[in-house]
């Protein structure tokens, strides 16, 4: 296995660039076919919201991962709170594509374009002031009943603010049951100041408030869900809180193949014989068909005029 | 019994009645800085819902919001209103949560903040930090007026909170340090929302609320001019029909309150009938406050109008 | 030339004026979101002043007065001046600064603000953080009216900000994003903090500013009305005694603005008039702003008011 | 040397608990019978202070050494930004007792009661935000000559505040020539929540962010200044900023003698010969008759009446 300036230090994988389990490595109970599914769609989704022209859109391509594997690993009580580039999860948790279309382009709801709620499905989206859902994740944390994790997640970026910091303060000191998931994005020519890129990551950061802290490879799928999953648990058991950073790598930059998490679990899928084109081709045909029905109905919405 | 000393004793009767509210602050868990949570924790049963935080002031209203949507009743101790500044970003994305989620989560959250001159800092404590509360959308801002009324405000404004969402209770130090005029009262009697009359009068209207207005019944009294005096009460949002009522009745008004004038809530107070009841009215609208400039902590006391100053505008708007 | 490409050529012709200046900002050095640095980093000799930050939105405010103690002049480049709000605490403190010194040091500090519906965000965009800006002791808040003024503002602002201390340009989105409707000035002509008449008029006097100017002057076209309009352009210190004069000179008023009415920087205008002149007004002080109440960000544009209602107001004011 | 629980883990040190160097420390330029009659005078002034009733007044007594050091090691030309149980500074940097109770008081100046700034001696106070000057001297860093350093100050309880770990990561990615130093409290039965002890040290959180940073023992003074003087000297080389976190014994607790750094020094001193109680009654005869007559003109100005 070669590397590049496009893998990531100090990040834990479980799949390596070929798709293959690392020694010792095991899926546990994942399902990685039905995870694939879901990648798949998520990354439809992305590529089709992309085209609405929605304001400050910003593109999910190579970070789905962890949104996917929140919405697996979180049960319907549990509520996730998403932050920026998050559209993923409402699919993943079952809202439908023409739903989450209305909402995400601010025809239904009353969220910024680009994000989606819903008290339904227990999904809390950005809010006006950068990173402050992650507060309002921890004082729900504060306020949860015994036994459930509540999942609060942002980008590395939002990692040097205060409602990030000042949250972690709170998750160590009131020992809150939550799951926080930073996706912290890859920048292999060198981080911009307001990347935030502080240290060797966010995860050594997070552990030096005495929070357990693993980082992981975003291109691994089965690395990341199986970590998250780790940190929800503790999480119900009254063990505190977990902060799971996940090296992600936007697509928009063409990485190289072994970068793409989907592409990763493709070969992991392949080489036990579970993966077909046949099999990826009606995923794609279904989801596409789905949010094409969806953008129609919206752009009859707004023909029609009126707000919903 | 002290205020301070009944207000800890209904704080500790708010949490025995319904085990959905807790206490947040920055030291409730110790008693607080002055002494609110001391009966909470001195109660074995009540102990466990005082819930200690770091200083975390930036986030502080948004985890209270949490708290909120997860069912809990949050009651914020704060040690100053001042901490609501730090924390102004969250505060706005709180109060707006119930309205941005189209489907209703409710979120019964409820500040109790000290404020004002009286325990010789100065800073913001000159200001009227109530101004920019009630621009923040969706937040209730409620102002205790009479010391005897405080613990009484303590219990409207949580029960308000419940059924109207975000509410900040304003508790001016002067009052809290004070020895209450009358008995105290457990029960306000009214509506928190609504402003009330505590003194007639036929000549002259007077708007007050927090620390001025026992200035504004002293200087009613000192200028022997037949006053209403109006406690304003809810600043956000503002009683304006019942006020209108009230200011049409003499057609004259004196607005008064702490803090600089420029852009307070008396601001609001005065446009408004500016234009909905300029021909209604035989006199300038008036407005006393505090000092409009910085005030060293020393001097804090000049945040608060005087009697002589508020006298001196009663007695003007009369002549008119 | 656009108004955000004659923008970023200003800042760069401001950077070379003086090298006491700097920009500072989350993405200056990659030519900010608008790309209003986009000069600064594209000239050698100026890009080492271009300083980036993590996002740090806290303490953006207070960083940056303590720049301007040291002996720059900091010009801080805003994504929006919601910004402000979440630094809100350490902009009081940055602000207070210079009086709290006794000995008199000097924040010549300039923030560049961005504000208003736009993009399609809605969110604070529909607010009128203005009036919050304005009741921050030592703040100046300006407020560009017409959209080839952006560049002079942009100047005088920074000037201001060297002479005045503290100084917040607030720049609507809508006129950045707009064509001009005239060449575009390179100097205001006028002082920053003073008031200006852009159209006369004998029957009625409009007082509006920021993206409710151009609303005012087209609603005037409408009604026929001979009405003055002035732009009020310095939102705080407010210029009361030329105000005073324009609106005492018909003997009414309108007051136009973007964002909710309650507790606007309208309503402390109306209430200088209800005190000071309302002997001297024939009719009601009326004021049209944005919506009242939040806003869906798809319907931002209701947090400007609309031409109809402004020329309604204006033919009201005019038939009393 | 017996170990208690007010035996900070993890703080360096180089005198140890009887005032012995321990093995391989030096002074190195440090004159220590001049900073211990500074030390001696900063006491003498918390004990004087603590008498004005001053309101929500906050005693320093045990924590002086990291304040009169950043005094002796800043130059003239170079600030420091206190925050808080920080009057000492004042008087080892120059300010006569007279004009120190008279701003201290609020009489003089517009501070906060409590809090002294002067710009001729180059002091910025408390802000009214907690911890928020910080952020000035991070700016005032940013825009600093090269060669100079700035010193910043703050107790323990702001290092969970956004002030504070938004400057800390305004001073790693901007590389700002800053000392931070940190008076953190010893807790020995246990801090409450507001005491924001998280993880095993402020020093470990700020080391994760990629500072330079130290633990020390605020009860040996000497290792207090000279790794002040570290940090100050990689500022002025341009080798970015440093987080000095001392630990601090507040006297008020009444803590074994070896706790307090007054004593700590005292037993240094001696052990060469260069301590005497005659040295001792002199220095503090003098600075408390300084001290009496300052109060006692404030007590005749406050009595004439009138801001001064
Ligand atoms: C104070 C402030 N500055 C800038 C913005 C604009 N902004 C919105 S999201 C965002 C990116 C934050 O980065 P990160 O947390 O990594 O999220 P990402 O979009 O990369 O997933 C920025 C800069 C803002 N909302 N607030
Ligand atoms: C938001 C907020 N909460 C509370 C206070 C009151 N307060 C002032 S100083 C201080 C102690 C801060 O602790 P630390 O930083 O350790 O300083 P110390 O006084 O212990 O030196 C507190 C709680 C405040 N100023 N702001
Ligand atoms: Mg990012
Ligand atoms: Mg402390």
């Amino acid at each position: 296995m070669e590397t590049t300036p496009w893998d990531p230090e100090g990040a834990a994988a479980l799949l390596d660039a070929e798709g293959r389990l690392v020694d010792g490595a095991t899926l546990g109970s994942l399902d990685a076919r039905a995870y694939y599914k879901q990648l798949v769609e998520a990354r439809s989704l992305d590529l089709r919201l992309g085209r609405l022209g929605l304001p400050m859109w910003a593109p999910a391509a190579g970070e789905e991962a962890p949104l996917v594997a929140m919405a697996r690993i979180a049960d319907e009580a549990e509520w996730i709170f998403g932050g920026g580039r998050d559209a993923a999860i409402a699919l993943a948790r079952g809202m439908t594509p023409q739903e989450l279309v209305f909402r995400v382009s601010g025809r239904e709801g009353r969220d910024r374009p680009g994000h989606v709620s819903s008290t339904a499905l227990k999904i809390g989206a950005g809010t006006d002031a950068l990173a402050m859902h992650l507060a309002i994740a921890a004082g729900y944390a504060h306020g949860e009943d015994k036994g459930r994790a509540v999942f609060a997640s942002c980008g590395e970026g939002s990692s040097t603010t205060a409602a990030f910091t000042e949250t972690l303060a709170l998750a160590a000191s009131c020992t809150l049951p939550m799951v926080i998931v930073v996706r912290s994005q890859l920048w292999p020519n060198g981080a911009p100041a307001e990347a935030g890129v502080l240290g060797d990551s966010v995860a050594d950061r997070a552990r030096s408030c005495g929070l357990w802290a693993r980082r992981v490879d975003g291109a691994d799928p089965v690395a990341v869900h199986n970590t998250i999953a780790s940190a929800a648990q503790r999480a119900r058991q009254g063990r505190g809180p977990g902060v799971v950073d996940v090296v992600v790598t936007p697509q928009l930059h063409d990485p190289p193949a072994h970068r793409d998490p989907i592409e990763r679990l493709r070969r992991f899928l392949d080489s036990r014989g579970e993966w077909s084109s046949t099999f990826e081709d009606v995923v794609e045909a279904d989801i596409r068909s789905q949010l094409d029905n969806a953008v129609t109905a919206l752009e009859t919405a707004s023909q029609s005029g009126g707000a919903s | 019994m002290t205020v301070l000393e009944d207000l800890a004793a209904r704080l500790a009767d708010l949490l025995r009645d319904d085990d959905r509210r807790v206490l947040l602050g920055e030291d409730v868990a110790d008693g607080g800085m002055l002494g609110l949570s001391k009966d909470v924790v001195a109660d074995e049963a009540l102990r466990e819902r005082a819930l200690s935080t770091p200083l975390t002031p930036t986030v502080l209203a948004a985890h209270a919001a949490g708290l909120a949507m997860a069912g809990r009743h949050p009651i914020v101790v704060l040690p100053g209103v001042e901490a609501l500044l730090e924390g102004l970003a969250g505060l706005r994305d709180a109060a707006a949560w119930s309205w941005r989620s189209d489907d209703g989560v409710s979120t019964p959250l409820c500040f109790i903040a000290p404020c004002g001159p009286g325990l010789g800092l100065g800073g913001a404590a000159t200001e009227a930090v109530e101004a920019v509360l009630a621009r923040v959308s969706g937040l209730n801002v409620l102002c205790a007026g009479q010391a005897e009324e405080a613990g009484a405000w303590l219990r409207a404004a949580v029960e308000h909170a419940a059924s109207e969402g975000p509410t900040v209770l304003l508790l001016p130090r002067t009052l809290l340090l004070s020895a209450p005029r009358g008995p105290l009262a457990h029960d306000l009697g009214r509506s928190a929302a609504a402003s009330h009359r505590v003194r007639d009068g036929g000549r002259v209207t007077v708007f007050a609320w927090g620390a001025a207005l026992d200035v504004a019944l002293d200087a009613v009294t000192q200028t022997g001019v037949d006053a209403a005096v109006v406690d304003v009460g809810c600043l956000a949002p503002l009683d304006l029909s019942t006020l209108q009522a009230e200011a049409r009745a003499t057609g004259r008004l004196v607005i008064v309150h702490a803090g600089p004038r420029a852009g307070g809530v008396g601001a609001e107070l005065s446009a408004h009938f500016a234009d909905a009841a300029i021909l209604h009215l035989d006199a300038p609208v008036l407005r006393v406050t505090g000092a409009d400039a910085p005030v060293r902590p020393s001097d804090e006391g000049d945040a608060i109008p005087t009697v002589a100053r508020v006298a001196e505008a009663i007695t003007r708007s009369a002549s008119y």
